[in-house]
């Protein structure tokens, strides 16, 4: 779960990090006010999760109160690589001699955090890593001791950083590595981290991710992020309680299991389909979620067929079956059409039980996928 | 021969009291898993399953014997108590619950380390010896005693392959679910370690997924390491970056790092030949054996 | 430091651990209004840092006002095991049904704290340690993790605590190894740990020694320090940076390092005398600190005579001679007389510095520690 | 031959800055040491004594080869410091700074555990191989070289000792102040296998002291593993239980144990004379020799 910037800053803030002053605002009033209310020059910024709002045009800075309205005009309800703009935040531009970077994310494959530090701030850190990893110094964090003061250290130096300002960094990256370990973060950044003339640092923006599965123990990032659900469909699965990907294809996919789901996606695409989604309803098929999960699919109109994948483990086939039929008996009349696979335990008794004319049956996954991407492209409007 | 799981596994349950933890210790027990005790603090003194309950881990294993665990606890307590299961100590634990905070896994992975216990999960289906044991959640019927060993990532993917290796006659020496999440205990390089020291192994299916650089360690290992013929499966080819499919472990990264071309290029590399579908990987199987 | 039994009381009840209403009180009076505003019956409770208060008279169990002005009479002003009673805490008698005994120190062996638990609570637990270690559970926190909440339940358990309270004396022990960790406590004890008849828990005495050398970081638990101390002597060896440690005997001994201070009692002893104390001034030995050292020495009214042994290391004897006599010249009238040894670097240049009427001059450690013990003997009153 | 610290210590000084470090490192220069580097964070491109000054331990371990680092870093940062010492890593860390917190050394103990570091210390004076190199605040000129290893909880006492010792032409191999802290890194019988590890040391002072147990542990060490004889002196006989005596860590538990003379039973039972006074310590070895 991504916290926006403005969701981010205020986190980092409220820890001590020194961040710039800043308003949220949805109006172009609202951000003409919150400008002149902090001084110009002012930057005015986008609050959409993509990279790159910058060179976009989703960044502006003003002078003024009359450029302020002309890029708040400019800015709100834009859209940004396909999400609409309807928040911007206005902030204080700082004047800087430097921009740092530093960050915190988990490195999976040694299953331990690592800290982050680079005076190659302010561009994208992705391509710094890829075209000079040097660049950037990376310190392991053993997770049953957390950072050591040491190690903040021995990033900031390793890192180049200038000596007048190495110890706000390393308090800067301490207090990072706090936040990401107090608020289960999956990925915590401040690019930049701006240097100022007389050798202040702040918090230009703010990345914080929360790992998901964390979220039962801070209610208050909970409540956060239904503010930063960017989909409809998305925050609909949210509710839910599924795991769902929206994607630009016209095959809607529903299946149990990730990578059965991940591999029914392949094969539609194998067999010359596009996928409209990833939507795996988990363990058991009671009546409800699979009414749920195929609202879900009927609900985004890209989708022109289904295919509904189930191998059932302990869950038994027939059961299953007799889910699929409950959900779509509800429906006056099915919006696309369904084709079904059912294996595992009593698939047989189950493909009995979907002999009817609300599906499609197929034995196989292939033949299944197959008969999905056809329907689709007859149906595709 | 199998792997991890054999005729001298003695299982301890933790979570058995719970709806899940009491229906799969039935299923597992009626596939013939030797469950010795289960583990829920508070509930000691009482049975489940005709299996006697403990409040500790330690006390089940010290009473009973047990030298492996299944892990069946809510994801807000499991971290606690793959740590109680690692210091009981037993030889296996096994992680099924799914949805354990990324940060506790990373504790608990400093712990392994510390250890010589074998931990498979979280996030997984389990183990299988088919015809011995389960630990876990696998459903027994679709699998059948052979020589594929079998490491996978995924769980009802893991029975799709099964359930096209079993159609052919092609049995499973052990089948073991690593789990999807970002941080396991196992991982592919372990199973196939120990898949290439099993002598009645003869071949492997490996079904991997986008995210990390599990897949690629594993394709170098088997280029250096493995006589044992492998057989590779990548979810995910269609999966777009930044999004997490499902598996908390399954994404790729905004850099490119991840993705289901690295993977197959590093086992088709490590000569390890990778079905585009479950059914290929069958065949290259059959065509192994 | 120890706390006392109040100050510990407030820190853990601060902490959340229940515990008896109290009051503190220094004169009857206000013992007696306390007693009347908690409710009969009460326990006054003699705080002075010595164990074995209940089998000495200092603890007592009233149940009218009358009572308690008795108890309150006793108590306030009584000598305990040497130390003079003067404040009472006033506390609400808790009905129990058991006692349990919970604790956290440090294993120094294994370097690492160990938890404790034991259903054999309000009795000496060290004796229940040497006659029956079984009745104890003990578990071993790895310090880098801190205790796992399993590790409580582990102790519990291990003890035969009764499942019906276990959750509560779990989550006891872990708030106790939690305020051990913040407070950097040398031992945390709640003995005993009193279980009523409907199943709650609650600390009927507390321990909480904190490490000297930590108390830098726990500056509230500094200004506990000072309300603790006992001695007048201990107090101003604390005003001064000293190791001071109070004796019975009446050679008064001041050194350089703990090893050789310890070492000198040891001689002192083995020729015959009695220590009076243990102070060790440290490195180097400027006139001001064995001005003060003297000083100390000198307050004691034990002391009869003083043998001050300096080993000269990267300090330089005739410096360490100067300082000695610089001191001495301070005094009208020396009031003990004093043996000096020194030996070390420039031991010799410091020697002949010293061959004043003001000290007798020992070459040895051994002749020394016997000319003080002598001049104590002929000069005891 | 020695033990710990010979012709090959290239020593980095965590702490040059300071008075106590600058004023120690041109002792040990003088007494020659090579003193390599000295590492302060922020004052890095600095020189102290000639030696050039480093932000971090890793940098100055890594540019000036150090393999060894000497501690004076005050006690609310030594716990850190000796963190990034181990993690350098360099094979030898001594540890002079008192005052450490227990609960600081107690993390830094499980870290040793963790690394094939010696810690000598804290609160110690170090280690020397007269006339080879110093390591600490040890006044040089009292030692001489020879064939007896010592080992010693106090400062002043080993100086007492050892003077004793040169006295009567005894030269010492090493002489290690392993500390008077209730934690330490290297203990009595860390260092008791060192020399009896040393040919050319042929018989070891032990200078124990009460609080804890670690000279029984070595009086076990003595009496199962060791050829080399060994000659003990404890300090302490006379302290009352519940009181520190000076050392952080010399204190009788309440309960007794620690108590001079459960150590010095232990020692004479394993065989090990015990000295009443410094002087007969002497005397002991020098019939040894």
């Amino acid at each position: 779960m991504k916290l926006h910037e403005y969701q981010a800053k205020q986190v980092f803030a409220d820890a001590g990090i020194p961040t710039p002053s800043s308003q949220l605002a949805e109006t172009v009033d609202a951000a003409v006010d919150a400008a002149d209310d902090i001084g110009y020059p002012v930057a005015i910024k986008a609050q959409v999760q993509v990279g790159g709002r910058g060179k976009a045009g989703g960044i502006k800075l003003v002078d003024d109160a009359e450029e302020a309205r002309a890029a708040a005009e400019d800015i709100l309800g834009m859209d940004l690589k396909g999400y609409t703009v309807d928040r911007v935040l206005v902030e204080e531009a700082v004047d800087f001699t430097n921009e740092l970077y530093v960050g915190v994310t988990m490195d999976r494959g040694e299953g331990k955090p690592v800290a982050m530090v680079s005076t190659r701030g302010g561009v994208n850190i992705e391509e710094v890593a890829a075209e000079d990893p040097d660049a950037i110094a990376r310190e392991h964090i053993d997770p049953s001791f957390g950072m050591h003061p040491y190690q903040a250290r021995k990033a900031v130096y390793d890192a180049g950083v200038d000596r007048e300002v190495a110890g706000d960094v390393a308090s800067v990256l301490t207090t990072l590595y706090e936040l990401w370990t107090e608020k289960d973060g999956s990925d915590a950044e401040i690019n930049p981290l701006m240097v100022t003339s007389d050798d202040e640092v702040i918090a230009a923006d703010a990345v914080m991710n929360i790992d998901e599965d964390a979220l039962f123990r801070h209610p208050d990032l909970a409540e956060m992020q239904d503010e930063a659900a960017e989909d409809d469909l998305e925050a609909k699965a949210n509710e839910y309680g599924f795991d769902y990907v929206r994607l630009d294809g016209n095959v809607g996919i529903i299946g149990n299991g990730a990578g059965l789901v991940m591999t029914t996606l392949d094969l539609v695409d194998y067999y010359g389909g596009e996928p409209a989604n990833f939507l795996d309803i988990g363990g058991g098929a009671k009546a409800e979620r699979v009414t749920n999960a195929l609202d879900m699919v009927f609900s985004d109109e890209n989708v022109d067929a289904v295919v509904f994948n189930i191998f059932g483990g302990i869950t038994r086939g027939d059961e299953v079956a007799k889910g699929i039929n409950t959900a779509l008996e509800q429906f006056d009349e099915i919006p696309k059409r369904v084709v079904v696979r059912l294996a595992g335990t009593n698939a047989e008794e189950g493909m009995e039980i979907l002999n009817t004319d609300l599906v499609t049956v197929e034995a196989t996954l292939e033949d299944a996928v197959q008969r999905a991407v056809e329907y689709a492209e007859e149906d595709s409007q | 021969m199998s792997v991890l799981v054999d005729e001298d596994t003695r299982v301890v349950v933790q979570g058995i009291t719970g709806g899940e933890g009491k229906f799969h210790t039935e299923q597992m027990m009626e596939y013939g898993t030797n469950v010795v005790a289960g583990a829920v603090p508070g509930k000691g003194g009482q049975e489940v399953a005709g299996v006697p309950v403990y409040d500790t881990v330690d006390q089940a294993a010290r009473e009973e014997d047990a030298n492996a665990s299944v892990v069946f606890v809510p994801p807000a307590f499991a971290g606690d108590a793959l740590f109680e299961a690692l210091d009981a100590p037993v030889d296996l634990v096994v992680a099924i619950t799914e949805g354990i905070p990324t940060q506790d896994m990373s504790r608990v992975y400093k712990r392994l380390s510390e250890t010589d216990t074998h931990l498979v999960g979280p996030n997984c289906p389990g183990v299988i010896t088919p015809g011995v044991a389960k630990l876990g959640i696998l459903p027994g019927n679709i699998f059948s005693s052979g020589n594929v060993g079998l490491v996978s990532r995924s769980g009802t993917l893991t029975y799709q392959v099964v359930d096209n290796l079993t159609e052919r006659g092609l049995g499973q020496t052990t089948a073991i679910g690593i789990g999807g999440d970002p941080i396991i205990g196992t991982d592919f390089t372990d199973a196939l370690e120990l898949f290439e020291a099993d002598e009645e192994t003869e071949a492997v299916v490996m079904c991997g997924e986008i995210g990390g650089e599990d897949e690629e360690e594993a394709a170098q290992f088997i280029a250096e390491n493995m006589d044992t013929p492998v057989v590779g499966f990548i979810a995910g080819r269609t999966a777009p970056p930044g999004k997490r499919m499902g598996h908390a472990g399954a994404i790729v990264s905004g850099s490119g790092t991840g993705t289901a071309e690295s993977k197959i290029s590093a086992l088709e590399d490590a000569g390890t030949p990778v079905g585009d579908t479950p059914e290929e990987v069958a065949d290259h199987i059959e065509e192994i054996l």
